[in-house]
């Protein structure tokens, strides 16, 4: 099991959290590829925005290897202050 | 010191502890960023989003970057998260160094940093709608200045 | 608002003051600068002296300067005058603005203003002696910034 | 009677304030050169430093005119913050 977690203009399409049970060793951009083909609205957001992912609260590339027990956080555009 | 909470920022409150250990200090910058009414918007609050074990990390980086940028003394970082009212303190930054530069260019310098690349997503709440809100051209250009 | 007066400067009250009547601001920058030992020097107290009737309006003209330049909604100068001891503001500056660059700007701008061009002497006086001090060759560079 | 106020180092060096008494129409640097003429001590700290003047308040030139009654403050360089 994955368990993907969504932040700001994500989390209100998504919700918070998603866990995803998974197979192989795959990569984050699978995940989302995958997330992407289920869900319409996701895929029209995440195409309009530079999105970055954490895969265990350690920011990284796309192409990052996710396994079994990851926790990934989809990041949109950071705007604080 | 990195806070991010709910609870209201009081920057006077937070100035007089923070000049309370100051070495031999010449120098204390602060900022206070607060949320705007925005006129037409009539923006009523924002909401902030975080993501708890990346965002107090995260922060923590810029901070030892602007150390190593900066003969800083102490630096205090203060952000709300959640539902912050129209004209209250959304984020408070402290920097105090021996001269005025070193602490005036670290200030900037994370103020620019929360702003663009800290983990924070921040939603406008207005009477005709809310709004997801993404940093403003001129924030990106005044980050870019420090690279 | 400019103040100079031999009473000890409170910088978060101070904050606090200046945070009250804020209109549609954004942001607040505020600077303190303290007395400093200095190390080898020992320094114990400033002594400020300044010219009553030249120095409040120079300082004026150096506010309204600032208010031409950048969008601001409100600016507080408090300067000491007389014995300063060590450890203690000697100088607060405020600004508020919309957005934030103005107000840091701003802030910087009145600061570098009151090192090197405002009508004040400053006398170190230390173990070893007083000596009476001129701004750093740095202090001049940044003043020449907003030129 | 001219009233010359002195500020920083040279309140050090000749008091806060000297009273000089004139005939006709001066400048002030025409004074200044008759306070140097009078004081060795002062001519010594004066050509050490970019001294600025002040005629009852306004900062101006030192080829200005001083009249009876005027007011003039010799400023050292200035030092704040």
């Amino acid at each position: 099991m994955v368990r993907i977690f969504f932040y700001g203009p994500l989390a209100d399409i998504m919700g918070r959290e998603r866990a995803v049970s998974m197979s192989a060793e795959t990569t984050v951009r699978q995940m989302m590829e995958s997330l992407c083909g289920e869900d319409a609205e996701f895929k029209a957001a995440i195409s309009l925005m530079r999105v970055q992912f954490a895969v265990n609260d350690v920011i990284g590339p796309a192409d990052a290897p996710v396994k079994d027990g990851d926790e990934i956080a989809v990041l949109p555009p950071f705007s604080g202050g | 010191m990195i806070i991010l909470a709910p609870d209201p920022i009081n920057p006077a409150a937070l100035a007089a502890e923070f000049n309370k250990s100051l070495g031999d200090a010449g120098a204390i910058a602060t900022f206070t960023g607060l949320v705007r009414r925005e006129g037409e918007k009539q923006v009523e609050a924002l909401f902030i989003d975080h993501a708890p074990a990346i965002t107090q990390s995260e922060i923590s980086r810029a901070v030892s970057e602007a150390q190593n940028r900066w003969p800083l003394i102490r630096t205090k970082i203060v952000h709300r998260i959640g539902r912050v009212a129209v004209g209250d303190p959304v984020a408070f930054v402290a920097t105090s160094a021996m001269h005025r530069r070193a602490a005036f260019e670290a200030c900037d310098f994370l103020m620019d940093y929360l702003k663009t690349d800290a983990p924070f997503w921040k939603k406008q709440i207005g009477r005709t709608g809310d709004e997801w809100i993404e940093p403003r051209a001129a924030d990106y250009t005044d980050r870019d200045r420090w690279r």
